[in-house]
């Protein structure tokens, strides 16, 4: 059975950090619509700290990789998807804790423990044009495969799929909230981060496996 | 209508770090820079006193680092632009302000903020550091319901929290009592904002928002988020006649009421036009009977250079009233 | 860039009385409104002191309504946008600001303010009226080359006068003691401008001159005139390395030199670039070994909403950081 | 030999009004060029006031006349062309005192005498760029002429010839000063006041003369 190194998950990392990065202005322009703009610039900004703060570990555990990750986005990052995005690798942090290698349902249990966090932080719920709408079938989908590569590649496309979903929906959560009705016709932003983020793993698999 | 894209910064990355250091050399008399972007009063306030302690993005200014000094606030843990700081340094912040009563994280109500602000507190926790509370404040009536209060967004109106606040623990307030007297001004305040102009943010270069010269805004976000409403854009006396209404109707504020009444410039709104909105305010007001004890007009609360205006009214009692005129010396909040 | 041409007025012939019937009402604790268009403190000061009155157009405000209060100036006589008050009103004024010890008339150096000051003197001289005095003040070194320092113009600088004279003649000072103390202020004061948009008049609608989005414009007016140079637009610190050397060589300002800076807010700059700006002026005054005794950065002398900023050094010495710390109390420029 | 009543005063101020009102706008672009852009707005709202202010006096005297126009330019003109044109019509009083019909040469020595006020007050000279350009040659042509009517339309000649040639001049005065050789191209906007303001007289007097 396959299993993914720590060394490999700094450069899943990597992969994530580089496709954000890629989209930083789509992101802009999303959060635009909706909130204040600055979605992509801060998202990239935060994989690319997470990239090289794990870089810069030396010989790091699996979890040790996803507490650098949760530090980057909490504190590099800030508002509200930082929080978000950092409860999700540190929720993620005890089921990945003494692993050394990770089979699939090791990382199963820290996908699940970070939606589960993300939910409970954010009081989101599916439907409420946020990242959970991504996030939740993308982890779902990951959760219901059999190996990594189908898992991947399910997980990028239920992201997808749960971002264009976001599109008609009115907001409930987060700076759109705010805009009720006005934020139907536009693609939440976070949500979209995530189906990069699913689809840069997969990329990254697919590349590699 | 465009907005100045030219900015006069060097880097946008060193945007609020440079910020920062210009600020605290011109007022090193008052602040001091501390940690990752902590901005401490010069001379902590006396032990035993409940410290304050304010995170929030920049892009705000002079909102939150003026309002840092005696009679005010003792810590601002000072974000990126219109980003929430993370909860380690806000924890930094809690430290920082805690003087031996205890510390209360003051947390304008946006969504980030919030989420930042519980995460800072658990970790707080986590710690064993107990004596902090956090308290959450909204004034804008734009953004929920009168029923739905705790879903509103916190706007300019804050400033008469950080006021209040501020004389209220240069006393011997403990938490608890700091935490009633925050939530006695929020829940007696009630703003609205407009604008004719959206801002260029000086990291992306992008322009929060289009908005066609001439025409107007009301409910704008702090953040140059969009409001609730677009129409032409009127003349000073009908835009008030529009904003005070709702704004009194919700509180509501009645006859016989005393406020303290902010006329917020969130950017390049000339004093000028505040002073002519606000000159038919006062004449409103008057009308239905509401006595105006003191009022503001200024920049305290800004959007970037968004030309646009908050208008907030608090009502106050006898204490509110003596805390209001208790001496402050922030670098932009001073009362003699 | 195009110049926001919505102005939250009413009628354009109205602004300036409904701009006072604001600002009066707002700050009524503070000034009175009398006569035709004069601004007063609430509270005149004590008899026997010497009075100051300034004669000014508007568009520039906070100043100089703003400074009227303890320890700074005692009437303000308001022109229209950008036009200097004739002498009859000057006459008004001068005989508001009499407490027995004669009447300094302050004049910020324009042809305008100039032209009708010695009128208003003449016409003193015709009623017999003869404890008055008047000072002309200037510190725009682009307005004028060094030699001929007294044909310079009056720009943000003068806030240093105000704020010291007006400290001095709340103590004994007669009226050739305190025409003496601005002078010696005034030569010590040095500003330079620049802008990176014009601004609108409320009046005409008419932006004041093109100025196209990416250039800047070095040495600007305190009314929007147009300066001597134009060049590409810099970033902030390149602004201030073209900017702060040739004030210091005015003067000069030397090694050793204690100053006070002003770096002001000509209208829609955001307090964020001033603060970056201000950064850069700190590090090079360190760098040549001038010392700041305090700073201040803000909207004082405004050009409506013309995105741009003045730097000012003034030199001091003991008597001068003393006045400065002197408490005051205007609506817009406090010092506990 | 032909003299002018007050009442007839009365009709030129009104007829002046007029004019600077019908050219406001050129007025405030020439000063937008070299000034703060208000020169049109001022002076056609001081010359209405001071039109105003004469109608309502009972039965003046030309003094009172040039008096009330003094104090409307000094009052509700303000800034640096309040002062002189205020000064242009006070200094004019004296020669006008106890006078009820004006001939051409007490009409000549309130000009002389406001002309010689304005340039006292102002400092400025002929080639200074100002309003002096176009009232120095107006008021000698009008004093060398024979009678009104030549006086008249010579005196509206002289000022738009002055008025003209400032335009390649640098400026020496008021605002326009701190311009130095960038004035050059531009007329100068109080000089083209005095222009307007004698063909105004003239056009009044040959269409009732
Ligand atoms: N309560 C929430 N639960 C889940 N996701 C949220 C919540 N609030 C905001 N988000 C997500 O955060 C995204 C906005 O992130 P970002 O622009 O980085 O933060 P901010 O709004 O502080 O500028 C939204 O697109 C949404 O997906
Ligand atoms: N010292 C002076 N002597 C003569 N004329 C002057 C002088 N200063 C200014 N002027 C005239 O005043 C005109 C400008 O008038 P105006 O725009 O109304 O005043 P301001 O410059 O106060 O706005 C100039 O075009 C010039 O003709
Ligand atoms: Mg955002
Ligand atoms: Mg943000
Ligand atoms: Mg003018
Ligand atoms: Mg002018």
């Amino acid at each position: 059975m396959m299993t993914i190194r720590a060394a490999q998950l700094a450069a899943m990392m990597q992969a994530i950090a580089r496709r954000v990065t890629a989209e930083r202005e789509l992101l802009n322009r999303l959060d635009a619509a909706l909130g204040d703009g600055d979605h992509g610039t801060s998202i990239s900004a935060a994989f690319n700290a997470a990239a090289a703060d794990i870089a810069a570990l030396d010989q790091p555990s699996a979890s040790d990789l996803w507490t650098a990750a949760a530090k980057a986005m909490l504190n590099r990052m800030g508002g509200a998807s930082g929080a978000l995005f950092g409860t999700f690798f540190l929720k993620g942090v005890p089921p990945l804790r003494g692993k050394d290698r990770l089979n699939k349902s090791d990382m199963e249990a820290a996908l699940l423990a970070g939606l589960q966090g993300v939910k409970a932080r954010g009081k989101a719920e599916v439907g409420d044009k946020t990242m959970v709408d991504a996030l939740e079938p993308a982890v779902l989908a990951f959760a219901a495969a059999e190996e990594f590569a189908d898992g991947w590649r399910q997980a990028a496309e239920g992201a997808r799929a749960g971002a264009e979903s976001t599109r008609e929906l009115p907001a409930r959560r987060g700076r759109a909230k705010y805009l009720g009705e006005r934020a139907r016709g536009h693609i939440d932003p976070g949500a979209t981060t995530i189906a990069l983020l699913f689809e840069a793993i997969d990329g990254w698999w697919t590349g590699k496996a | 209508m465009s907005a100045r894209k030219h900015k006069l910064i060097n880097k946008p990355d060193n945007i609020v770090d440079e910020m920062l250091d210009g600020f605290c050399a011109a007022y090193s008399h008052i602040v001091r820079r501390a940690g990752d972007r902590l901005v401490l009063r010069a001379q902590p306030k006396a032990a035993g006193k409940v410290g304050l302690v304010m995170g929030g993005g920049s892009g705000h200014e002079p909102a939150m680092l003026g309002w840092i000094g005696p009679g005010l606030l003792d810590v601002n843990i000072v974000g990126d632009i219109f980003t929430a700081p993370g909860p380690e340094r806000i924890l930094a912040g809690i430290r920082a302000a805690d003087r031996g009563a205890g510390a209360l994280l003051c947390v304008s109500h946006h969504e980030g903020d919030r989420l930042n602000a519980e995460l800072a507190l658990e970790f707080c926790q986590a710690e064993g550091i107990d004596d902090v509370d956090m308290v959450i404040l909204y004034d804008d009536i734009s953004s929920a319901p009168k029923s739905r209060e705790s879903d509103r967004r916190g706007t300019a109106g804050l400033f008469f929290v950080w006021k209040m606040l501020g004389a209220f623990c240069e006393g011997d307030a403990d938490l608890a009592a700091a935490k009633a007297l925050a939530q006695k001004v929020r829940d007696n305040t009630r703003s609205l904002a407009m604008s004719l102009s959206s801002c260029a943010s000086p990291v992306t270069g992008e322009v929060m928002f289009e908005l066609n010269e001439g025409d107007m805004e009301i409910g704008m976000g702090l953040h140059g988020e969009i409001g609730r409403g677009r129409q032409q854009a009127l003349s000073a006396d009908a835009t008030i006649d529009l904003m005070l209404p709702p704004i009194l109707a919700d509180l509501p504020f009645q006859a016989g009421d005393e406020v303290l009444v902010l006329l917020n410039n969130s950017g390049s709104l000339t004093l000028m036009e505040l002073f002519i909105l606000y000159r038919r305010v006062a004449f409103k007001l008057r009308e239905v009977g509401i006595r105006v004890y003191k009022s503001w007009i200024g920049p305290y609360a800004t959007t970037l250079e968004t030309a646009g205006f908050a208008l907030s009214l608090c009502r106050v009692d006898e204490q509110l009233k003596a805390l209001w005129d208790a001496p402050a010396n922030g670098a932009y909040m001073k009362q003699l």
